[in-house]
């Protein structure tokens, strides 16, 4: 309990913030890169000092120059997209199909009972237990990547949309039946805006799923280019530098989605937001 | 417990568009059985205004989301038409007592929103959405979100949107409650216009008792504990719209008095008082 | 249009669409199956590696998507024969491949004996641990006697480095490894019993076998050409270098092939010695519990392609033949090949 | 409302469907036993499992690993989800620093993790825990920042102290999106220890699956599915209850 | 726009309990400034009781949330024995136009959860809790939960929580507005007594001018757009608390037509309608 102690209920105490002065709002913009640079910094202390084994913690340095190195010749930039690509892709599908299976069951009772203890099972199954029938059925090529990663970017959309419509409020369908909605409106009015915020929470779910998936097949599934390929490559030959490089990258796509997804997020939400 | 026969004794249509034939509702709260409606008659006539009084908790609430088809877990039938009402239906529209407004939806789509089913054309839409707004006089605030509206504002725009797709049925559940006296005086006007020129039949449950004798054609006293209709009241022409005629006011009295509040209009709070 | 699907149950280092390691590597660098199919028209060669090494590739067998499997391992390939894969084995595709055992290099440990009692890392199902098995026996020990960890190549590396497991058995990659100083190889099979190594072969399903057996015979044939590049000592360099582009140092493979001639592994001729190393393993695999069926190994292998092929090429007499023990039988021409002089 | 059994048996539709399906293709031969085996040898393999113990010594063995491992991911995961939802400061320093590090898979942390931990029990309650921990985090710091500004200021016109606040308002506004954090950690939490029993173990449900594809025994690994499955459905229905206990005051007819 | 000289004119107490000097408060809807307050003084005495009329939207709750202390982003100043609201206090109590029951508490736990702060012993709690559910007349109703509540109960429930921590200064935004006319006299009477016995500072926001005038020792008449204090009215003593007295009526009336709705009484409506 003492972190939350520590940063106690601010948010509950000063709902509505005075202006903050314009320097204040500057440090504002930088905390997200606080703890980061800490982070580094004692990475690049520690590498120096002596204290970590160099094989195991490679200077920062290094890394920037094998990552400067990897992006000119290396072809890391293709390798980079490559994965993005299949990545999008897959997630797209995954969610759209999860978004709308999720609306489905929320919306309809026999649906949920037909399908949702199904679901259920299916989610506690390791995506991994897949991999052998998805090579099977689609190839271990572009398409069984996609359908891997889309399998992986389904869950949580489902899940979260699913659980989102379910607690919308009794009144608001109530409504719906009121102004004799069929289901698309029920979808569009009501469920959808509605559930959004969870929906937005199982899409940043997905998003993380989707990228670990990527890897995943990629490591799993036939080769070709991409982020995982090469990341295997830090871990075989155990250079450290280009792992870590790799996981940087890896994280760093995460923050860049992080923020076009909150960005859209805040858009749809602005109701919230008077 | 005397069943009250329920005919429409001053409706403007005769035929019975809407039948409540001996409904009964129990809920479970906290472990007790709860007696919400109890052997409820009611017929009301097409073209008909009812006006339904009653204390706080007698199933008022209760009885209006019975006739939308919100709840069909009930004894005895709703008809109407002479068909059981089994669902909701663009026919009954209504004013929830909590407005209910979507709050992810601006001012403007909300009232839109009941339009959806419509099958008009947008720019009637638009247009019909327009006019409404501004019969609750919040033209101005059109694209304001639910969050930014003051109570009234709020319930204002519920009563344009259960107003927009002109339904055969309205029902409303306090729809002007939370507001001031002339915007409640002005709405009740246009409420009355509209009513009359489009033939539509109320049910207007109020708290209000002025409010109840001024645009019903019958008045229904419920009383709860089991909630039950205790006397149909008529309000017949001799009593016209003027609330300083004393018809009117005899008849304010009338009702106050079914309601257990005794002796007349202004003495009714220091009779209350001096019980107390 | 005929597609010939061929597939090679692994890739180079950074998943390199690349080989190395056996004469499969020499054919689809130097495109001697496209080579062969030249005059055919319609035909299209694909090839794919597979990460999932042995298991993936039976799946994709099984799955229909390959007609030619490159390579595969002994084990997987008995195990998909003993789970119904309808495949033909036609050619041996490596034999005495080599196995490593790698410490850390403050290691205490110096034999095989060492390893009682310590914790190793061992990758269960796949063909290094029948051969990992193997060698305990070899060496008085058996599985029980050691605490095995089961790791992927790569965690094994990992754990290794780390000091989390004492020791590792694997193949030519921790050659590169202890050439940095990140390991040390205290063991081979190399100097050992012939019989230790792992092997390898070219397998057809049935059904294109059936359908295309002059399709066959050509792939077969253009292996067959591939093995006997890569068989001659005078292009040593050269086949290292072709095996480089999967991304292993030149030097490692100098290491993996120290005193030992190419034409000991990338010998495509099935002989005594090869057929009785897939009995045996089969035998072990059965008595191990890792299939539940047994494996008919007579019925299985079908040389008439390969036979063709060496009459073909003339190439009858070019590789020395080895008996059940793993004692040369008959010397080959290969054994006379020198070195290029530079 | 249904009646209890109609939902059972409406439960149970989809599962016997596939179930007839399976069994019909592969009584006509339709289902090469390399793909898909029948289900009587999954059945068998199932039960051979049980009787010589093998089977329940991996689920144990598996369960304990996801038990240690969901309960500490899950309760660092309430603890740092609640507390970023609840503080604006602090989600501003530590969101984008937990969004990049949950967006490295858990593969790629291993070879990292195994060096600084090693690879015994260590590992596998590290890892499912971090699984676990992503989902928990993200969802409950979206309820907790769901709650109705409507409740917030009830609170603090009350004069909530602090805890009063969190128990009294924060925590049951965000009971759903909590419980959907603890499925998705929950579902998670397995899909990794298949992973890192794949990779680092001798025993386990993941390690029987790994062992079986590498043995090419498909009906091994659907046994271990299906045992997998059923475990998670076992919580999760543990879930519901404890869910639905605590929003005994959600009007039952809910739609 | 003469702003109104603000002191008590007929409190029980005489010093200003609460100041509320010159605040403006403006809000941004849709692209637009909505000035919902403009300059507003007012200055309650200690045991004073203030009611507030208005129209729709002119401000009134605006007004109760910045006395609480939930908004401190306004111009102006609003002080409590001189000292400037920063924050919420258990000092201040409220019931909100909307009941705001938390979903998962049931009616008990509800008003229990006001005295969590309190420091009292848990016995003492019980028993308050139990006491005002009586007063609101629903010790029956202890276990339920909001959503199995009436409309007119749920603010019942509202009503008993801001009460029970006997608070020195009670804002109420139309407490009675979704009450039965029985239950709202019963209670005026019991916040009277209540209001009275305890010494508490009263603001009373309601658009029962009749209400206002009963339970008010001064009446705030405010105008919107912007919204602002038109007009303040002393109720003397000479007007009692007799409704039917003609002093009471003449005020009433006069709030009235300050309100915009002319003539006396109940010839209002029929002025409005004439003119509409
Ligand atoms: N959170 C908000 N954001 C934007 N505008 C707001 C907000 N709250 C209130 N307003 C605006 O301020 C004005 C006054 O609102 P307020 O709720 O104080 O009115 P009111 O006098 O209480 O009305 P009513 O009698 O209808 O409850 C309105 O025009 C409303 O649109
Ligand atoms: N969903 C529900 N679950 C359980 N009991 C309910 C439910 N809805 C209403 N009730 C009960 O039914 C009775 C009638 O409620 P109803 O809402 O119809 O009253 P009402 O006449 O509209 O009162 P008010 O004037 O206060 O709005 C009440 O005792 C209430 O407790
Ligand atoms: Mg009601
Ligand atoms: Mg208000």
């Amino acid at each position: 309990m003492s972190l939350i102690t520590i940063m106690g209920l601010e948010r509950l105490s000063h709902s509505v913030p005075i202006a903050p002065p314009p320097f204040r709002s500057i440090g504002r913009h930088l905390r997200p890169l606080a703890l980061p640079i800490t982070l580094l910094a004692i990475w690049e202390l520690l590498a120096h000092a002596g204290v970590a084994d160099a094989r195991f913690v490679p200077p920062l340095e290094a890394v920037v120059a094998r990552g400067i190195a990897e992006f000119g010749a290396g072809g890391l930039g293709f390798n980079l997209l490559a994965s993005l690509e299949r990545d999008l892709i897959g997630f797209a599908c995954g969610s759209v199909a999860g978004i709308t299976l999720g609306l489905a069951i929320g919306f309809s009772r026999i649906i949920e009972r037909l399908l949702g203890p199904v679901l259920l099972v299916h989610r506690q199954i390791a995506l991994f237990a897949w991999v052998p029938l998805i090579s099977m059925w689609f190839g271990g090529g572009e398409a069984g990547k996609v359908v891997f990663i889309a399998l992986a970017a389904f869950q949580p959309a489902l899940i979260n949309t699913w659980q989102g419509v379910s607690g919308i409020p009794r009144s608001y369908r109530e409504l719906a039946d009121v102004l004799t909605f069929g289901w698309f409106d029920f979808a569009w009015i009501i469920a959808i805006p509605g559930a959004l915020p969870q929906i937005f929470t199982g899409l940043h779910s997905a998003l993380i799923y989707a990228w670990t998936a990527t890897v995943g097949a990629e490591l799993l599934l036939n080769i070709a280019p991409g982020l995982g390929g090469r990341m295997n490559e830090g871990q075989h030959l155990f250079h450290m530098d280009l792992l870590l490089l790799c996981i940087l990258l890896l994280g760093g796509v995460g923050v860049v989605f992080n923020v076009v997804a909150g960005a859209v997020e805040h858009r749809l939400l602005r109701w919230r937001i008077p | 417990m005397s069943d009250p026969v329920a005919t429409p004794e001053r409706g403007r249509g005769q035929s019975h568009a809407l039948e409540i034939a001996d409904v009964s509702k129990r809920f479970r709260v906290a472990g007790r059985q709860v007696q919400a409606l109890s052997h409820v008659h009611l017929a009301v006539g097409e073209g008909e205004f009812v006006s339904i009084v009653g204390s706080s908790g007698c199933g008022k609430s209760t009885l209006l989301r019975l006739v939308l088809g919100l709840d069909t877990d009930y004894d005895g039938e709703i008809r109407v038409d002479g068909q059981r009402v089994e669902r909701p239906g663009l026919d009954r529209s209504i004013v929830f007592q909590e407005h209910r407004l979507l709050p992810w939806l601006n001012v403007e789509a909300n009232v839109a929103a009941a339009l959806r089913q419509s099958g008009l054309a947008a720019a009637e839409r638009g247009q019909l959405v327009r006019d409404h707004l501004h019969l609750v006089g919040l033209e101005q605030f059109a694209k304001a979100y639910p969050a930014q509206l003051s109570g009234g504002m709020a319930q204002r725009v519920a009563i344009a949107r259960a107003l927009v797709t002109k339904p055969r049925f309205l029902l409303l559940d306090e729809p002007f409650g939370a507001l001031d006296a002339l915007t409640r005086l002005r709405l009740q006007d246009e409420l009355q216009r509209i009513v009359r020129n489009e033939g539509t039949t109320a049910v207007l449950v109020t708290h209000d008792v002025d409010e109840a004798v001024y645009l019903g054609d019958r008045i229904v006293v419920m009383h709860p504990h089991p909630g039950r209709i205790a006397t149909i009241l008529p309000v017949t022409d001799a009593v016209s719209r003027d609330r300083s005629d004393p018809n009117f006011i005899g008849l304010r009295d009338e009702v106050l008095s079914r309601l257990g509040v005794s002796r007349t209009g202004n003495d009714a709070a220091a009779e209350v008082r001096r019980s107390a | 249009e005929t597609l010939i699907r061929i597939g090679y149950p692994g890739t180079g280092i950074d998943d390199r669409p690349y080989a190395y390691g056996d004469y499969v590597a020499v054919a689809n660098v130097q495109k001697l199956v496209e080579a062969e199919f030249k005059d055919v028209p319609d035909t299209k060669i694909t090839w794919t590696f597979f990460r999932g090494a042995g298991p993936a590739l039976n799946e994709s067998l099984a799955a229909g998507q390959l007609d030619f499997a490159a390579g595969l391992g002994d084990l997987p390939s008995i195990v998909g024969r003993s789970r119904g894969l309808q495949t033909k084995y036609l050619a041996s595709a490596g034999s005495h491949d080599a196995l490593y055992l790698a410490v850390p290099p403050d290691s205490q440990l110096k034999t095989v004996e060492d390893l009682k009692g310590h914790k190793v890392a061992q990758f269960r199902g796949t063909n290094l641990q029948i051969a990992t098995d193997r060698v305990l026996e070899k060496h008085g020990l058996a599985e029980k006697d050691i605490r095995f960890v089961s790791l992927d190549s790569n965690s094994a590396t990992a754990a290794l480095i780390s000091g989390n497991v004492e020791a590792s058995f694997g193949g030519s990659e921790y050659l590169d490894l202890a050439k940095r100083g990140a390991v040390k190889i205290i063991y081979s099979t190399k100097n050992d019993d012939p019989t230790l190594g792992r092997n390898a072969g070219l397998l057809v399903t049935a059904e294109f076998e059936k359908a295309h057996p002059e399709f066959t015979a050509k792939v077969v044939r253009a292996f067959v050409k591939g093995a006997r590049f890569g068989s001659d000592e005078a292009n040593r360099q050269a086949v290292f270098e072709l095996w480089s582009k999967a991304g292993l140092p030149v030097e490692s493979f100098e290491a993996d092939f120290k005193d030992e001639r190419l034409a000991h592994r990338l010998s495509p001729v099935v002989d005594d010695f090869i057929i009785a190393r897939y009995k045996d393993q089969a035998a072990r695999a059965k008595a191990y519990g890792l299939i539940k069926k047994d494996v008919d190994i007579d019925s299985w292998f079908e040389t008439k392609y390969l036979k063709q092929a060496l009459v073909d090429l003339k190439l009858e007499n070019y590789w020395s033949t080895f008996d059940a023990k793993g004692r040369k039988a008959t010397e080959g021409e290969v054994e006379h090949t020198k070195a290029a002089s530079n | 409302m249904l009646p209890a059994a109609g939902i059972l048996v409406l439960g149970l539709v989809v599962p016997l469907g596939l179930l007839t399906a399976w069994t019909v293709a592969a009584l006509l031969g339709q289902l090469p036993e390399q793909i898909l085996p029948p289900p009587w040898v999954v059945f068998d393999t199932l039960l051979d499992g049980i009787q010589d113990g093998s089977l329940l010594s991996s689920t144990v063995t598996s369960l304990e690993r996801v038990a240690e491992g969901f309960a500490a991911g899950a309760l660092a995961g309430l603890v740092f989800g609640t507390a970023v939802g609840l503080s604006k400061t602090l989600r501003d320093f530590l969101d984008p620093l937990f969004l990049a590090l949950s967006q490295v898979p858990t593969l790629g942390w291993m070879p990292i993790i195994i060096l600084i931990v090693g690879i015994d029990e260590g590992l596998k309650i590290i890892v499912i825990g971090w699984s676990a921990f992503i989902p928990v985090v993200l969802n409950t710091s979206q309820g907790v920042r769901d709650v109705p500004e409507a409740y917030v200021e009830l609170g603090r016109v009350l004069s909530f102290s602090r805890w009063s606040k969190l128990t009294m308002i924060v925590l049951p506004s965000a009971v759903p999106s909590i419980f959907t954090g603890l499925r998705e950690g929950l579902a998670n939490g397995w899909q990794t220890l298949v992973a890192v029993e794949l990779i680092a173990s001798f025993e386990g449900l993941g390690y029987l699956m790994a062992y079986g594809r590498q043995l090419f025994q498909l009906e091994l690994v659907l046994s271990a599915m299906i045992v997998v499955g059923l475990i998670g459905l076992v919580i999760h229905g543990l879930l519901t209850l404890a869910e639905n206990r605590l929003q005994r005051w959600r009007p039952e007819t809910a739609r």
